[in-house]
């Protein structure tokens, strides 16, 4: 029972905890790397380093006045911010980690994902047109306008993946690159649009059109307050991670060490290469957000259905005629 | 065609620069300080709290002429002339609301005696609104703050106690209407 | 009008009889009190050496005029003494020939010998040194008055003479 | 008309008058410093140089002072090519300019500080020696300081020339020059006040408004009315921190102009007093206890009332007050609050107004008159502008003699020189000699009604058809005939008298004069002086009804209100005790404490002049509005808001009161006209009532409360207690306080009128209630009552300082004021055996101190009124018996050299004239 094997208590225990330890220090960490990125310290009054920065913010959110605005639908307004980080938990269910740690060893796996992750657009949406307020209206409906039309591509983007792993397991697909090489290779453009894609999900800068703060306050989430703007910040959170995570298990070869750089134990390798490529990923999400600028909704949209559309299209096309190709 | 890609690859190298730079930052220094740790050198002209100072005889400065309040774009402060026997004018009350305040500095340039100085320290912050509004003898300071020499009754005609008429700077003794010279 | 119950302020004098009798005199030649205002000052002058308050005071009940009015008159002209003189006063001309002509040096020669500045008086109460702006003999400067005698072409040792033949005659 | 060009801009200017006035009537900037509206040219300050050019051709021009020019039809000036000039001039005036505009009162209001930065002199060069003056103490009124002065003479000019004050002049020459007193002493005008705005620079300052100094900007302001005299002068008080800071003249063309007299200046500290009645009081019965109440009580014991208690109104309370209580008490309840005898006078006033065909002279028609008769009233000290305004009309004779010789009006000092002594005719006919004496053709000292027959003689040497009086001597018969000739012979004759002598035959016998003096279309000018504010308006309100306070203290009422009124200045003590004493309820509104609010069982705090807006009528029965200064403590309100039953609707506003007095006055329609509408508003926006540049506005409250309160609300429209709005320079009802670009002091005031010096561009603010009455000549019969006297025949004295209520309660008044006392003839006095530090008892009334005037006739006494210390009302017309007081002591308030009179000293007045 506490053994690593794919969906142990152990397993679920440990990686339940691991990524909401790392959604609340990721909260940190992104401050104090915009910081240096910015040439300040961010924050670093709390604890060492200012690490427990994030137990103070939950402290505060929580004891925050839970506030539910009179003009508010209640019960959609509640239920909202709840959506996002359980749909995203349960998005993690899938993701392989290393040799026998995981959750779910699930063979539609890539489906879940992004099944889930369709889920987390009625987080921003309800949230938003529960609040009752012409600003969340506004980000409510950019937010389910852009992660579902975003969610198109990326969809379409990582088939040529499935045809070239021959699986919707992501296990397979982590195999898969172990015996091809990386897919980011033979994917590029699949890899570009799903990065995209993947960001305009998760409504990270800089495509957070949905918060927008400087047209619409904080679009969805204006009126939230305390624990519950708590959750869709954490929610973010654990989105980020789920998009580090799963941009190297599909197109970095997952687990695996590159160039050979394996450590003895299969298990630790695999966690320690999984974690350092997850982490790469989240800096460079992070940079992204202090280096570029945030689009207009409509270039937005353009780009969406006029660029990654057609590319994403282009590259399942010609994946399948090679596919069919060298088949033959 | 060729031109529309062109430009799209350009603006994808651009993004990338963009990335690059940021990234480079991270290596940079820090520009801020760790305040309060690290206190941060204040400029004697910086426009924080407001003070009134006193003239080199360690008399008050204030004259309350008013110029200050009417100059005040936010109408913050407020103050009443008095005089004391001799026909000196000083401020019955001066009151600022520091809670209105925006440290511009109009003030300071208003006053013609140097009296309201607005000086480096900006710590402030109170916990109660009611404590922002400060009164005269919060603000007068027993010095003469960074103009060291002015002393305005030295300098006006106006006759207080100890300097008569004519004792000013560059003036002669009172004319003496009945006096036999021409 | 005046206020019943006078403060602090000096008290009229009784006029004498001669300047009575001169303002009497003068009052005859203008038909307003208040033209009369300024012989009236002369006269008092004339008999007193100077017009002080409690003159002045006495001439403004005298005529009827107001005090104030006087005073305007009193002050505007320099040959009104409002202030107490020596018995022989010295106008020395200090204008443009005299000047030209060292006027500056006869008076550094009266000040040291009687030890008095413009507008002071010897200790003794014998001379007035004063200032004046022309006495119209610009072509016998340097000049200057004693009393109601002009004296013309001065050196320092004439004004010795002068000021000794007055020590004698007065 | 003429057309000229002046900078290439062509003007149509009136060549007959100079063109620095006619610049500025273009509304030009041009500046000046000597030059007045009311005063003339002298051409002394060089600031109004302009380059004149001979012909076309003319390049070069030559400089001439605006204000001793006249324009030429066709002619070209330029105003630009002469700015160098004035630059140096004001550069060449400032050398000596002491370093101190911070601590001056004039800085910001400062006509020398406009002109410096209009003339483009913004740096001084000069760093030699300034010479320096020392300076006089002129009193409580005037502060001084002399090195600011810029030798203007406007000072002297105005003191001297045109108010005629005696104890004021220019001293000594070149910067010598010193203009001052002969010695340290309270200044003796009774406008000496105006010198602080004459001024323009800072020599003299308002010393009462000094001790609590706020800027011009800085103080909240209304146009008001005076309220401490009949003549109705137009005010524009200023407040600050919730206090009455000062008040500043506000011009109306028809009233005022441009000047007025001490009390009306500095007599406005009661508003602060610490006697003011600030909370509502109650108690049960007249002894007991008195305990605060809260507004709503107050109001509601006081409305209960309603139906069972007599109103009691008041001379100096609002047309809108009064109208108030007469709407809760009933017409019939109704009673005026003044003198039986007073009652009598005022109904003879609206009388004469009403049904004789006289022309009701305003004070601008007054100083337009060229023959004057006086007629028992001592107008210095019972409606001192008026007598500022007869100084005026005895000028004309100048302005005649310069016609004459073509020469133009505004040579203010040649038109002195040519006239040099020579006065209009003005003859005063007085019980004792009065400050006017010295610009009288002839004074006649006599008793009230002596006056009265002479006057009966004089209307019927005028009209043959008029009365006849017998029994005059030969001198009284050669009097009439002199002033019969020389009324006869003017142009704008005019008859000055009013209620204070107490002397009914004196009215009849003014009306008959100006009856008589009547031609064809023009009828003779007649001035009724009248007592208080309000007088005429309470008297219009009382609409014909008989209800004298005599008759309310007979009629027998458990209840009444008294409306801002002490009824022991009214009525004899003993009266008023039992009437107070057999009352149950007696409501008092008022201000300040008093007597009568002392018995009351509810005192209830009414707001003044200046907390209040309202509408009084004055001598003229021209009816005035004025508007609250500034919002009172909660507790005090308006009577008028006090009075109002709900009949007006829960918040009433003042102009429904206004028109339901408006039913009752004759004329009434024309008091709409008086404001522009309750809901006017200039671009949606109300008038401010604070300058824009009104500072402190965050602050002023914050040391109470730092969360700052709504602005203060005016239920009754127009203004705002705030800066909002579109300055009241739109309209000229609501015209407070002038200001206009580069013109910050009060000579802005030329960009608000016609022309520079003339009307209002809104016209003049007021509306007379009489017509004109166009009827044939009617008489009053010459009768004369005279009561047998037993021991001294009695007249009232009065003061401008202290015989009025309210303004005597003001701390700059009572320095110049005394307590009360009697005067009488030396004979007199010696007959008496009174030493010189002895009292003397007056019968009815408690022991005062004398003062030995020669020109009281022997056997008459005068009676100081409303002083503290006597009650004249307790006098009754038998004459009054006088006696040594035992054991005296003089009060403290005795204060003899605060008292100015012009006979001191001469050894017999009769008859005193001077040379014409």
């Amino acid at each position: 029972m506490f053994e690593f094997v794919v969906g142990s208590p152990l397993n679920i225990v440990l990686i339940l905890g691991a990524v909401l330890v790392a959604a609340a220090l990721l909260i940190w960490v992104e401050r104090r790397v915009l910081g240096f990125l910015n040439e300040r310290l961010g924050p670093n009054r709390v604890g060492p380093w200012g690490i427990a920065q994030s137990l103070a913010d939950v402290g505060k959110l929580i004891t925050k006045e839970d506030w539910v605005p009179p003009f508010a639908d209640k019960l959609p307004f509640i239920v909202a911010p709840i959506i996002v980080p359980v749909v995203m938990l349960l998005s993690f269910a899938v993701i392989p980690i290393a040799p026998g740690v995981g959750i779910m060893d699930l063979n539609i796996g890539l489906l879940w994902v992004l099944a889930m992750a369709g889920l987390g657009s009625y987080s921003a949406m309800l949230g938003g047109l529960a609040s009752n307020n012409k600003f969340s209206l506004l980000g409510g409906l950019r937010a389910a306008g852009q992660m579902i039309s975003y969610e198109v591509f990326m969809g379409i983007s990582i088939l040529g993946i499935v045809i070239l792993s021959d699986s919707f397991n992501l296990r397979e697909i982590v195999e898969a690159q172990h015996k091809h090489g990386w897919f980011v290779f033979p994917q590029f453009i699949g890899f570009i649009v799903f990065v995209i894609a993947g960001l305009a999900e998760t409504k990270r800068w800089p495509f957070d059109l949905a918060e927008g703060e400087s047209e619409i306050i904080s679009g969805f989430n204006t009126e939230y307050s305390g624990m519950k703007f708590g959750l869709f910040f954490v929610g973010e959170y654990i989105g980020m991670l789920l998009l580090s995570a799963l941009i190297p298990v599909l197109f970095f070869g997952g687990w695996y060490a590159p160039f050979g750089l394996e450590l003895p134990n299969a298990i630790i390798s695999g966690i320690f290469w999984m974690c350092a490529k997850t982490g790469c990923w989240i800096f460079f999400f992070i940079l992204v957000r202090a280096a570029l600028v945030r689009p207009r909704y409509d270039q937005l949209m353009n780009y969406g259905w006029l660029v990654m559309l057609p590319l994403s299209l282009l590259n399942l096309l010609v994946t399948g005629a090679v596919v069919l190709a060298q088949g033959n | 065609m060729i031109n529309f890609l062109c430009k799209q690859l350009y603006i994808i190298w651009s993004q990338l620069v963009t990335l690059w730079l940021v990234f480079t930052h991270i290596f940079k220094k820090a520009d801020t300080v760790e305040y309060p740790d690290q206190m941060p050198y204040m400029f004697p002209r910086w426009r924080g709290r407001i003070i009134l100072s006193r003239d080199p005889d360690g008399e008050e400065r204030c004259v309350a002429c008013n110029l200050c309040a009417v100059a005040c774009p936010v109408d913050c402060i407020a103050l009443q002339k008095t005089e004391d026997e001799n026909g000196r004018w000083y401020p019955e009350f001066f009151r600022i609301n520091f809670s209105r305040c925006i440290m511009c500095g109009f003030c300071e340039e208003a006053c013609p005696t140097h009296a309201i100085q607005l000086t480096p320290d900006f710590e402030m912050a109170e916990y109660v609104r009611q404590d922002m509004v400060w009164e005269k003898e919060d603000m007068l300071i027993s010095g003469t703050g960074k103009y060291h020499d002015y002393n305005f009754y030295k300098i006006a005609g106006k006759a207080i106690g100890g300097k008569g008429k004519g004792e000013a700077r560059n003036e002669l003794p009172p004319i003496d209407r009945r006096s036999l010279l021409p | 009008m005046s206020n019943l119950i006078a403060s602090t302020a000096p008290k009229a004098r009784q006029l004498t009889h001669e300047e009575i009798h001169d303002i009497e005199h003068e009052k005859t030649h203008y038909p307003y009190a208040q033209a009369v205002g300024l012989e009236a000052l002369k006269i008092v002058q004339k008999y007193q050496g100077w017009v002080s308050d409690e003159s002045l005071l006495a001439v403004a009940e005298y005529l009827k005029l107001p005090p104030d009015e006087l005073e305007g008159v009193a002050t505007f002209f320099n040959m009104i003494f409002r202030r107490p003189v020596g018995k022989h006063v010295i106008l020395l001309c200090d204008s443009v020939a005299c000047w030209m002509l060292g006027c500056d040096n006869l008076k550094a020669h009266i000040s040291s010998k009687l030890g008095i500045d413009y507008g002071q008086t010897t200790a003794d109460n014998q001379f007035t040194l004063i200032p004046v702006p022309c006495l119209g003999d610009c072509d016998k400067a340097p000049t200057m008055m004693v009393g109601d005698k002009t004296y013309r072409n001065l050196t320092p040792a004439r004004i010795d003479a002068i000021l000794a033949e007055c020590k004698a005659h007065g | 008309m003429a057309k000229i060009t002046v900078d290439g801009k062509v003007f149509e200017v009136d060549p007959n008058n100079n063109l620095l006035q006619e610049l500025l009537s273009h509304k030009q900037d041009l500046p000046y410093f000597c030059w007045h509206p009311s005063m003339g040219s002298v051409g002394s300050c060089r600031q109004c140089a302009v380059i004149e050019y001979a012909n076309d051709d003319d390049q070069r021009g030559r400089q001439v002072m605006a204000c001793m020019t006249s324009p030429r039809e066709g002619a070209r000036y330029s105003m630009d090519k002469a700015h160098q000039f004035r630059a140096q001039a004001i550069e060449s005036i400032m050398t000596s300019h002491p370093h101190d505009c911070p601590v001056c009162e004039e800085g910001g209001e400062c006509h020398l500080q406009d002109m410096t930065v209009m003339s483009g002199h913004t740096y001084r060069r000069y760093d030699g020696k300034k010479s320096t003056h020392n300076n006089q103490n002129l009193g409580p009124f005037i502060g001084h300081e002399m090195n600011r002065c810029i030798t203007c003479y406007r000072c002297v000019r105005y003191y001297k020339d045109y108010a005629g004050g005696t104890d004021f002049s220019v001293q000594a020459s070149h910067n010598h020059t010193y203009f001052g007193r002969f010695q340290d002493g309270s200044l003796e005008s009774e406008f000496s006040g105006n010198l602080a705005e004459v001024c323009p620079t800072g020599v003299f300052t308002d010393k009462v408004f000094s001790k609590v100094y706020s800027r011009k900007w800085d103080l909240q302001s209304s146009p008001s009315v005076c309220a401490a005299c009949g003549v109705g002068c137009n005010i524009n008080p200023g407040e600050r921190y919730g206090t009455l800071r000062r008040v500043v003249n506000r011009f109306n063309d028809e009233v005022n102009g441009y000047f007025l007299c001490d009390k009306g200046r500095f007599g406005t500290g009661y508003v602060n007093s610490a006697q003011r009645i600030s909370v509502n009081m109650s108690r049960s019965a007249h002894d007991a206890r008195p305990s605060e109440i809260t507004p709503v009580d107050a109001k509601a014991k006081l409305l209960a009332m309603k139906g069972n208690a007599i109103g009691i109104g008041s001379p100096r309370a609002s047309l809108e007050a009064n109208y108030a209580l007469r709407a809760l008490v009933g017409k019939d309840n109704f009673y005026a609050g003044v003198s039986d005898v007073e009652f009598g006078l005022l109904n003879q006033v609206i009388d004469i107004y009403q049904n004789r065909p006289v022309h009701i002279a305003s004070i601008k028609d007054i100083e337009k008159c060229d023959a004057i008769l006086v007629l028992g009233e001592d107008v210095t000290n019972t409606a001192a502008r008026i007598a500022l305004a007869l100084r005026q009309s005895v000028k004309n004779i100048g302005k005649e003699m310069a016609a004459r010789i073509k020469l133009p009006m505004w040579q203010d000092a040649a038109i002195r020189t040519l006239a040099m002594d020579k006065k209009s005719p003005l003859y005063i006919l007085s019980s004792h000699a009065t400050r006017l004496d010295d610009i009288a053709r002839q004074v006649h000292i006599g008793s009230a009604a002596d006056s009265a027959r002479i006057a009966f003689a004089v209307a019927h040497v005028l009209d043959s058809s008029a009365p006849a009086v017998t029994g005059l001597s030969d001198a009284e018969m050669a009097l009439v005939n002199s002033i019969a000739t020389d009324l006869k012979a003017a142009k704008h004759p005019l008859v000055v008298s009013g209620t204070s002598s107490l002397e009914p035959a004196l009215l009849n016998a003014a009306a008959n004069i100006a009856t008589a003096l009547g031609n064809g279309d023009q009828r003779g000018n007649l001035a009724l002086c009248v007592p208080e504010a309000n007088s005429l308006g309470l008297m219009l309100l009382m609409d014909g009804s008989q209800n004298s306070l005599g008759k309310a203290m007979q009629s027998g009422a458990r209840q009444a209100i008294v409306l801002e009124n002490d009824l022991y200045r009214r009525a004899p003590s003993a009266t008023v005790d039992s009437f107070l004493s057999g009352l149950q309820q007696l409501a008092v509104l008022d201000h300040l404490q008093h007597r009568t609010g002392e018995a009351a069982n509810l005192v209830l705090a009414s707001g003044t002049f200046a907390e209040t807006t309202g509408t009084f009528v004055n001598y003229e029965g021209r009816a005035q509005h004025f508007y609250a200064t500034f919002k009172p403590v909660a507790a005090i309100q308006s009577s008028a808001k006090w009075l109002c039953d709900s009949e007006f609707g829960n918040e009433p506003r003042i102009h429904i009161l206004t028109g339901g007095a408006a039913a009752i006055l004759p004329n009434g329609y024309k008091l709409q006209k008086l404001t522009p509408g309750a809901d006017w508003t200039f671009a949606g926006q109300r008038a401010p009532r604070q300058h824009h540049r009104y500072s402190g506005r965050t602050v002023m409250r914050a040391h109470l409360n730092v969360h700052e309160p709504k602005q203060e609300q005016d239920e009754d429209g127009l203004m705002n207690y705030s800066m909002e709005g579109v300055p009241a320079t739109k309209d000229a009802t609501i015209f407070n306080s002038p200001w206009a670009p580069g013109w910050n002091s009060n000579q802005s005031l030329f960009k608000f009128q016609k022309s520079a010096g003339g009307e209002l561009k809104q016209g003049s603010h007021g509306e007379r209630l009489f017509d004109e009455n166009t009827g044939a000549k009617a008489w009053y019969a010459a009768v004369v009552q005279q009561a047998a006297i037993s021991g001294f025949a009695q007249f009232p004295i009065y003061h401008l300082f202290g015989s009025e209520e309210l303004t005597a309660q003001s701390e700059a008044i009572q320095a110049k004021a005394t307590g009360a006392y009697v005067a009488l003839n030396p004979a007199d006095v010696a007959r008496l055996g009174l030493g010189a530090s002895d009292g003397v008892q007056v019968q009815h009334n408690g022991a005062v101190p004398y003062l030995a005037r020669a020109s009281i006739t022997p056997g008459t006494v005068g009676i100081s009124v409303g002083l503290h210390g006597l009650n004249y009302q307790n006098m009754t017309t038998a004459g009054v018996s006088l006696n040594k007081a035992a054991n005296w002591q003089n009060p403290k308030d005795w204060r003899a050299s605060n008292i100015i009179v012009s006979d001191a000293g001469s050894s017999s007045a009769y008859g005193r004239g001077t040379q014409g």
